[in-house]
């Protein structure tokens, strides 16, 4: 088992020609990864690494049976790509474009929360199930399959932290990149309700930083609801308040979000908080032996 | 982005929201003619940022002359950094009550949010949280007259003040939706006598959906070097530190900062090179950080939609072109990491795999090994 | 047991104050329903017929723990009083005004449906449960607690016919009014279901007219889904093509929604078609005993 | 309602669809002058009336004399009751291929429904439903590109005519949202070389929601009677029986006409008194029903919203205030009835009960008992 993605998974690519989408169409691919077919209108009927480019989702949907999808395209037009999907029936959502307008992310998400479609980031690097399905931008080859659920704010950090996992011989049942706008799919508290009822995840390890309130409210979710150990990781702690740290969540404005209270939060809630990235692997020893 | 006063209470007054009477003025010739028209007035120095009152950048003037004086003095003023080129002549009010509305994008909730108290005219995070209503819109249905009504009653108003709320709350949300705002509030909002007033309010608009406003002209923040490097896409911030860092992602670049500092670095700048960024302008981000004279440069990949192959390119191109005339410590690891590696031996470059061994030997570069 | 509404059903009344609000308030208590609130923010502290009249529907929800709204507002203003009963939480929406907008009408289903509320109308005559609760305009002495539940299209109509009933000995579990607007709540195929689903209704009576493809659907649905017995009646059989008979719904367009294929689909489906509105009766009767 | 050709392309060329050329003409020399413009073109009755072409209404001209002759011919016309008054004269187009799209409201999916064909110019119930394209749209996300890529997909439409497509769909649905449309219409929608142009179109605004379009003339369909009944806010459609009618509830009168026809009655008229109607208004529709010269009339009454007391004093108002020359049979049922029954004793008017008793009597006292 695994969440949200599995080897049932049956990916469309959205925005498949472009530079993004062609490139780590091939790195899905490569990973396992069933990439069923791409779109793009306007390059209908052509091939892209041998996956066939039709015209709409819904066609994908209908000729290959589709039913999760990666988006790929420029912000501006990751609304109507993003609906498009929704529209069309696939059931997980994958949106890695930065800079989509709050706005259009508040529209995606009423629309897939009424479909029922699980939706991950915008500005995300994605989700990974792995040996089984790799959705997203994530190198092919820091993950093992194993016992540890991952969920992120940040991509790269949580890249460097599966890395030192993998190498320390714990692997992950999935990892959940998060997305960092302010206005995103799954966050840590759905993230934390699917591995707490993941029988195949052992421990789960959050990848968090400073900005907004999530991470104390994932505390309060932790302590009422998830028996599993929790380890984690916050990024931050050397930032100045008021600028913001490249995230649209990620700045300290007044006395919120601050790494103290997150690390506070947490830790009240049984989360063991590792102060430097590699010692995310030590403490997942230490519960996991 | 930040509206400046005058702009973001322009384009409140154009959808309908009562404002004060104001006139923007950049000579104290002007402002006294502003003056004229308005009567007794407040003059604003026309920057973004916090506490402009404190450093005395706003100032009441009851006659004409007044107001030339004070704009005279506020006009050419250095406030936290910025020189003040414009006031704000703006009619005073004689205030009753002050409340407090603002329309904001809740991340939790996914939805707009509106915050409303009946204690205006102070901070809305010093309010307890007793005395605040808080209500968010389904997006799609967006607000309805029902909402003003539901949150008026909360605030304890009713009758003809009620309506005016429902009345302004419903313009706001219409600017809110208009102009992609990421805030817009009032405070105070301001009863005067029997009406309702936007005594005071900001208008930000969400830098992503900039493209969707051509209209607005464009307030970059920040200093000189933070606004060429986001000219380019990049993340940028400067720091008070001396060693220079970029790393690719926001959580990668704080990461980093933090275990430099935990190794007794001080970092200079955050930089994320972001998603996806190619050669070009990664190289002309180092370039950028070059031109802060850093002691050191820290450079730490983790691939993902950034290539290693593309980052030891742009690292090169620099190299090639105008030289690298610190110590450079690089971290490679991820997508493409074998080529990147290749690329940089053949440059003669090494390339770190352990961020903390990159981090210690930057700062071992930066402050020499006795430190 | 009966549907959609009972003796649980707490009702606020949205438009308290007006001339009908006011006049059926009083009807519906005189009924036993359990009118707790009204709505009018002007008013508010005032009562009517003894009722408290509240500044909102939530203010009604949080202080009277109404469940239910009847709204009675001018059709410009229904789009907002819908809304906020939605957003307020009641579970139960009936809409009595004429001439709402179709697009405001599709405006609050799409809201509705998504807050999982029931909406009956607009355009409608309201919905009862008799002897239990009766949220509508309908006359309270025409109907008797029994096992015929009735659906109709049009008011008067199914007044005449529940009344037919009730002289006649058979009694009704619940009478839902569909309401005569091209875009309505519970429809045919929902009230068959509810009524299939309800152990009290041993018998269903759908009051249909010309216009439209309701009937037509009703009647695949039946043979799919209903094993209890059902009675019609149809209005419109004299009435010539191309000419609205008032309902915006009721009007004959190309050979659809005619009066015959009407009559067809459900006999089809083993439905007893009545041809005068007191034959109901005698139809019950045999299937009934 | 329905608007008048000339004023629903008018709107649709507002909101950005390509349609042909066309200008308003009420005299011969004024369409002559409008074809000198245009150039060939087609001459087109301002009438809302199905077949104007077969009925003569519709007549094409190569040049401008010819366009002043066939507006002489076609001005003043009567095309099924009704005068024409304007024509709209209207460039000639050279098509290649006709499409069909419309946008209507969809009761069953409670949404607005988009219908397009790439079997256009002929009526869309003709079209076998497998060359139908049928698409939902989701009112509160509204109309997005995505809709118009995908049913041009479902056309067969690639390259740059999809792109019009969707551009068109995009602008159809903006009119449909706009003027509150209850249909959006272009059929055909003509491929003319490489253009996509609304050839022939159509935009009904739903009467519930006139009065948000104080902006559109009012376009009254009907007989003078039936528009003089329907201007007091009644349902009325006239028939061509001779027994008048008035019930409560669009079905009731429906249900009535059905009694009454199986009884051998011919019904005069389709009224219905509707939700609530007070008295005068009730009255004014009984006076309206005498107009027709009936030769007797029912009323049937089931008490809901209505009130049985208020019908029987409307009643009583016209008996004694002009009197009712012909047999009046009345039924009462429902709410108030035992109050509506005793004000019409009063007036020595008998109530019956029963709507099948009240339909035979009626017939009996209309046409004599020996029928």
């Amino acid at each position: 088992m695994a969440v949200i993605i599995d080897e049932n998974t049956r990916v469309v690519v959205q925005g498949i020609t472009g530079n993004q989408g062609s490139f780590h169409t091939a790195q899905m691919l490569a990973y396992g990864t069933k990439v069923v077919a791409g779109v793009n209108f306007d390059k209908a009927g052509q091939e892209v690494h041998g996956v066939p480019v039709v015209a709409t989702v819904h066609e994908a949907v209908e000729r290959y049976g589709a039913n999760a999808s990666i988006v790929f395209v420029p912000a501006r037009f990751a609304k109507d790509a993003a609906l498009e999907a929704i529209d069309a029936g696939v059931k997980v959502l994958v949106l890695i474009p930065e800079h989509i307008p709050a706005q259009d992310a508040m529209e995606i998400h009423a629309a897939a929360r009424k479909a029922g479609v699980r939706v991950i980031g915008p500005n995300t690097f994605g989700v990974i199930s792995p040996g089984k399905c790799k959705m997203g931008i994530m190198p092919n080859h820091i993950y093992t399959p194993g016992p540890v659920g991952i969920v992120a704010r940040s991509g790269t950090l949580s890249y460097e932290i599966a890395y030192t996992l993998t190498r320390a011989g714990f692997g992950q049942s999935t990892v959940i990149g998060m997305g960092g706008d302010r206005v995103i799919g799954v966050n840590f508290i759905e993230a934390l309700e699917l591995f707490q009822n993941d029988p195949e995840t052992k421990l789960i390890v959050m990848v968090g930083e400073i900005g907004g309130i999530q991470e104390e409210l994932a505390a309060e979710y932790i302590k009422a609801h998830v028996t599993k150990p929790v380890v984690a990781f916050l990024a931050g702690r050397s930032a100045p308040p008021g600028k913001r740290m490249g995230h649209a969540g990620a700045i300290i404005e007044g006395n919120r979000g601050t790494y103290q209270s997150k690390v506070q939060a947490l830790e009240a809630a049984g989360v063991a908080v590792a102060s430097l990235p590699w010692e995310v692997a030590d403490l997942v020893r230490q519960r996991l032996g | 982005m930040k509206l400046y006063e005058y702009l973001a209470k322009s384009l409140l007054a154009e959808v309908g929201i009562p404002t004060p009477q104001g006139r923007l003025a950049t000579t104290p010739e002007e402002a006294e003619a502003a003056a004229r028209e308005i009567g007794p007035c407040v003059v604003k120095a026309q920057v973004l940022v916090g506490g402009r009152g404190k450093a005395g950048g706003i100032k009441l003037a009851n006659t004409p002359e007044e107001a030339r004086q004070r704009a005279a003095e506020i006009l050419g003023m250095n406030l936290k950094g910025y020189i003040v080129e414009k006031v704000w002549v703006e009619q005073q009010l004689k205030i009753d009550r002050e409340l407090y509305v603002s329309i904001t994008v809740d991340g939790q909730a996914r939805q707009p949010l509106v915050i409303a108290s009946a204690h205006g005219g102070v901070n809305i995070e010093e309010v307890p949280e007793e005395y605040i209503v808080k209500k968010n819109i389904d997006i799609t249905t967006g607000l309805l007259p029902f909402h003003g009504r539901e949150i008026a009653r909360r605030l304890g108003l009713s009758g003809d003040l009620a309506k005016q709320f429902g009345d302004i709350l419903a313009k706001m949300y219409t600017a809110f939706r208009k102009y992609d705002a990421e805030l817009v509030e009032i405070n105070p909002l301001a009863v005067v006598g029997d009406r309702l007033i936007a005594a005071d309010s900001r208008l930000n608009v969400e830098d992503d959906a900039l493209f969707r406003h051509p209209e607005l002209p464009r307030v970059e923040e920040g200093t000189e070097l933070e606004r060429k490097v986001r000219a380019t896409g990049l993340a940028f911030v400067q720091l008070d530190g001396d060693i220079a860092v970029m790393a690719n992602g926001a959580g990668m670049a704080m990461g980093t900062l933090d275990v430099l500092s935990l190794y007794g670095g001080r970092p200079a700048n955050f930089l994320d090179a972001g998603g996806g960024a190619s050669v070009e302008p990664m190289a002309q981000a180092i370039r950028f950080l070059l031109e802060t004279r850093p002691k050191a440069i820290l450079i730490n990949i983790f691939g993902g939609i950034t290539r290693c192959d593309d980052v030891a390119r742009a690292i090169v191109t620099v190299k090639e072109t105008q030289g690298i005339p610190v110590p450079l410590v690089v971290r490679l690891v991820g997508t493409n990491d074998e080529e990147g590696r290749r690329i940089l031996a053949e440059a003669g470059i090494h390339a770190y795999t352990d961020m903390g061994e990159a981090a210690r030997a930057v700062v071992a570069a930066a402050y020499g090994e006795g430190r």
